[in-house]
């Protein structure tokens, strides 16, 4: 039963990208990844990541896709060019698959508990984190506990953003005009096409 | 036998490589953005498959009861802290794109670069 | 305005229950899925909902970006003030076991001081995000 | 020395981030992260003292042990970065205030010194680490801070860079999760220690070569190695005079560091370097990055954008020591890191003092600045001496360990190589000497020289580029036994 789901999610989601790779009106395409986000939420609480999928949901099919649809009022929602397969990506991505795919041939088999990584770190959270923390949930303790410096930086990380998002767009004015640094003292504007530009290399 | 217990990962590397795609080869911003989402997405399912173990549960202490087998907590940990961050750098990125947009009045890279070449 | 009198009514219904759920979420987080930053983020869509029913403008009167923006700040100084209690009272960096008499109470304490760090901070920064980006005027093409 | 220092090291700035942005006042916020930087760099000092003559320090935060908790880890490697992105900050900060008021909107201010005391956390975070999804989060930290710093530039190209940066930057991030994903795995640890004890038994497995080469290339999309440095030149060219000189001389030396963390301690010299072969890669990419790169500078009409591309260059040359992989070339790639980062940190400095009186920094700009802004424009010739390698600069000391390096192994071409970049380095340094020195003025004569508040600052880099030029005991011995530490040689 649950392999069914787990594969019937796992198409779904692979459709779902495919349409936000394809689909050229943002509104749809941020609709869609907020289905993609839904999609994973469901697919992480078949894989036991409750948390996860809570997470999943709140960040991804609801904040992401306010911030996205902001945006888009904000700068329009039509995707201009026609896509057309471009040579250079698509080669670096078959080649990322591709090494992606060998490395996988080694791995352990998709949810054995004899795989090395349920043997080493994590049975120690499982058998002493209730008496050593008090929390059942192992999540929370190894997050706020074993792990607790990680999630300091994560909340730095948020924090962090707002303050680049806000040193961006902060005040409701547009900051005041911005100049090619050379307009401003008459020096020679004149700036052709540089040679070297992207590294000619 | 083999090829079934990995069967998970090709397809998640699929998607990964759809959102990547989409990412790289795409000239409007907002949209490598999101597939910037979608790699980063594809990603979190990879580390998520690789805790399951089958036939355990999430990992919450179920007291009074032996022998329960529990679902590897580490990489649900990890992805918490990786969706704050996918967050986080997505709204850098969109607040990068309304700037953008002021300064140029567009978010297709070409005509950014256009643009750039005639100043 | 009238014909958005159900968006009204049942905005004013729900948003309650959505702060109330945050903070179920906040504190049953030892227990169940669930934790400062799901709370924050559920907390901040309760203000958020409101700015887009009510308007920006009753939203920020509400809660001025000021606000939002000092939780931010001080989410963070909450988490890393708890290391440097710690650190105070003998025990390594975010070693909670010395904020009470035993461990166990000392891990309780510590959990519960850094997960409300990231509730406050992951509100601020999630509603003050929102309004950075709903105050921004559409620029002409 | 209190045994929290490790950890104070990065939290006092940490905490001073908030502190910053809350203060709301741009001299305050400024005092603030002026003195997060000055504590880094006490800090730092007195590890790296404290390492040099006692050993490395484990610190277990939470007071869990590794591999169950978070390991801070400071040696005699991380010690030395930390001095170099701690002291750069505690240079750059006092020459910031200048700068950064006639730069910056004042309403932003505060904002901007959070944003430059959060990046130093970020990178000092990443150094200090033994947890490899540590480094993760404390490199978005500094990512995320430094893409909005950057789009702080006047020149709204400075927008598209960041985000260039950010897009090639958070590809690189995701690359460097996966290599970590696929490394848990197979080991079931995140501690870097913990890593280096189970990896070797796993040489004839496929997942971990693969794990290698994710983190590999992550990192090299992080440090900007050639061909992966696209989002460099306009990041540097069109970001503000301050962060440039912040970022240049740091970020990318950090990222170097996680390099040689990740191949010589995590994964360790065998495997790197006789199984998967590293060399063969790093060696022909970092001499293609010194040659291919100086030429692009010569062509450059932006001073500062001529100067990113020399910084590609040189990235050139740490990573062409780090390739060698023996204790002399890795050493020289540390002192390069360091001596670099004294170089870059001076030049780009000298840049935003013009930047300051003249307001353009393209080549013509220069004209006559060497009579105008004598200090600014001797700064820039000693650095630019430092940076093509003339002995007493610390420049040559960095070619003369790295020459060595690649005679001792015979590698004759390769010698000959770094010597051609030094020759191309003439051309395009003499390229703004000869504006500067050799034109006539433009403009009514107003131009006068930077305020003392920007050359100190400016002259303190330079004058520590010939100090350690001409005294290199110091920095060429830690180079040396952060090498042995590296690849774990008699100390």
């Amino acid at each position: 039963m649950s392999v069914v789901v787990d594969v019937a999610l796992l198409a779904f989601l692979a459709v779902t990208a495919f349409a936000v790779m394809k689909q050229r009106n943002l509104f749809a395409v941020a609709m869609l990844s907020g289905i993609y986000s839904l999609l994973c939420a469901a697919l992480y609480t078949m894989l036991d990541a409750v948390d996860v999928a809570f997470t999943e949901a709140a960040v991804g099919a609801g904040i992401s896709t306010v911030l996205v649809l902001g945006t888009l009022a904000l700068v329009g929602h039509e995707e201009k060019k026609p896509a057309r397969p471009k040579v250079l990506p698509l080669f670096v991505v078959l080649v990322t698959g591709a090494v992606m795919v060998y490395g996988t041939l080694d791995m352990p088999p998709f949810g054995r508990a004899d795989n090395p990584a349920h043997q080493h770190v994590a049975p120690r959270y499982i058998e002493k984190s209730g008496e050593e923390t008090g929390v059942p949930n192992i999540v929370t303790s190894v997050l706020a506990s074993y792990r607790g410096y990680d999630t300091m930086g994560e909340t730095n990380v948020i924090f962090t953003a707002l303050v680049g998002v806000l040193l961006l767009i902060a005040t409701g004015e547009r900051r005041r005009r911005l100049w090619s640094a050379d307009e401003r003292n008459g020096v020679v504007t004149e700036e052709s096409s540089e040679p070297g530009e992207d590294g000619d290399g | 036998m083999k090829i079934l217990g990995l069967y998970n990962y090709w397809i998640v590397i699929g998607l990964m490589m759809i959102g990547f795609y989409t990412m790289i080869s795409r000239g409007n911003l907002v949209k490598k953005l999101v597939g910037l989402s979608v790699f980063q997405t594809s990603v979190m399912i990879l580390y998520i498959s690789m805790g399951k173990i089958l036939g355990g549960t999430a990992p919450i202490l179920i007291e009074g009861r032996e022998n329960v087998v529990y679902t590897n907590p580490i990489p649900s940990v990890l992805i918490l802290t990786a969706i704050v961050v996918g967050v986080a750098t997505l709204a850098v990125g969109l607040a990068l794109v309304v700037r953008i947009k002021e300064a140029y009045g567009t978010i297709e890279e070409d005509e950014i670069h256009e643009q750039d070449d005639v100043m | 305005m009238d014909d958005r009198v159900i968006l009204r009514v049942g905005a004013k219904i729900l948003i309650p229950f959505i702060l109330l759920f945050a903070l179920y979420v906040q504190f049953h987080g030892d227990f169940g899925p669930g934790g400062g930053f799901q709370a924050g983020v559920i907390f901040a869509a309760g203000f958020i909902l409101y700015a887009l029913v009510f308007g920006l403008g009753a939203a920020k009167a509400v809660l001025p970006p000021i606000v939002a923006h000092t939780c931010a700040a001080i989410g963070v100084m909450v988490y890393a003030g708890t290391g440097v209690v710690t650190l105070l009272l003998g025990g390594n960096f975010l070693d909670y076991n010395v904020l009470a008499h035993n461990a166990e109470h000392g891990q309780e304490w510590g959990i519960f001081s850094v997960e409300t760090g990231v509730l406050i901070t992951v509100f601020g920064v999630m509603v003050a995000i929102f309004y950075a980006f709903a105050g921004r005027r559409r620029s002409e093409p | 020395m209190s045994p929290h220092l490790p950890v104070l090291q990065v939290v006092v700035p940490l905490l001073a981030a908030p502190v910053a942005a809350l203060v709301r006042r741009p001299r305050l916020s400024w005092l603030v992260a002026f003195l997060a930087a000055l504590w880094a760099f006490g800090s730092a000092v007195t590890l790296l003292h404290h390492v040099l003559s006692v050993g490395p320090i484990s610190y277990h935060i939470g007071d869990w042990a590794p591999p169950w908790g978070i390991e801070y880890r400071v040696d005699q490697v991380n010690a030395f970065v930390l001095v170099i992105v701690s002291g750069i900050a505690a240079v750059v900060l006092p020459y910031a205030r200048a700068s950064v008021e006639w730069e910056i909107e004042n309403e932003r201010i505060p904002l901007f010194y959070t944003a430059l005391i959060l990046c130093m956390t970020g990178l000092l975070g990443i150094t200090v680490t033994g947890d490899v999804f540590n480094v993760f989060v404390f490199l978005e930290i500094s990512s995320l801070s430094a893409y909005a710093l950057i789009a702080m530039g006047q020149d709204r190209r400075a927008l598209t860079a960041a985000y260039q940066y950010l897009i090639m930057g958070s590809v690189g991030a995701t690359f460097i999760v996966i290599g970590i994903g696929l490394m848990y795995v197979m080991t079931g640890t995140l501690n870097m220690a913990d890593l280096a004890q189970r990896l070797p038994a796993m040489e004839a497995n496929r997942t971990i070569p693969v794990a290698f080469a994710f983190l590999t290339v992550g990192i090299s999309l992080k440090l900007a190695l050639f061909p992966l440095h696209l989002w460099l030149p306009n990041a540097y060219a069109y970001a503000p005079s301050t962060v440039t000189a912040f970022i240049a001389s740091t970020a990318t030396k950090v990222a170097v560091y996680m390099l040689l963390r990740f191949i010589f301690t995590v994964f360790g010299v065998a495997f790197s370097f006789d199984v998967m072969n590293l060399d063969r890669i790093l060696t022909p990419l970092a001499l293609a990055a010194i040659v291919f790169m100086s030429l692009s500078a010569i062509y450059q009409p932006n001073v500062k954008r001529l100067l990113a591309y020399s910084s590609v260059a040189q990235i050139g040359y740490m990573v062409l020591g780090i390739s060698l992989a023996s204790v002399l070339g890795v050493a020289a790639g540390i002192l390069h890191l360091f001596n670099h980062a004294l170089i870059k940190g001076a030049l780009f400095m000298a840049m935003g003092c013009v930047m300051y009186r003249v307001g353009s920094v393209r080549i013509e700009a220069m004209a006559g600045l060497g009579r105008t802004m004598p200090f600014t424009m001797a700064a820039f010739v000693v650095g630019g001496l430092s940076l093509i390698g003339v002995p007493l600069t610390v420049g040559f000391i960095s070619k003369l360990y790295l020459v060595r390096a690649a005679l001792e192994q015979g590698m004759w071409p390769v010698a000959v190589l770094v010597l051609v970049g030094s020759l191309l380095a003439v051309i395009y340094v003499w390229k703004v000497v000869e504006v500067a020195y050799f034109r006539q003025p433009i403009g009514d004569g107003s131009i006068r020289e930077a305020p003392l508040s920007l050359l100190i600052p400016t002259w303190v880099l330079v004058l520590a580029n010939i100090w350690f030029g001409i005294d290199a005991k110091l920095t060429a011995g830690v180079a040396i036994r952060a090498a042995q530490a590296l690849l774990g040689v008699g100390s």
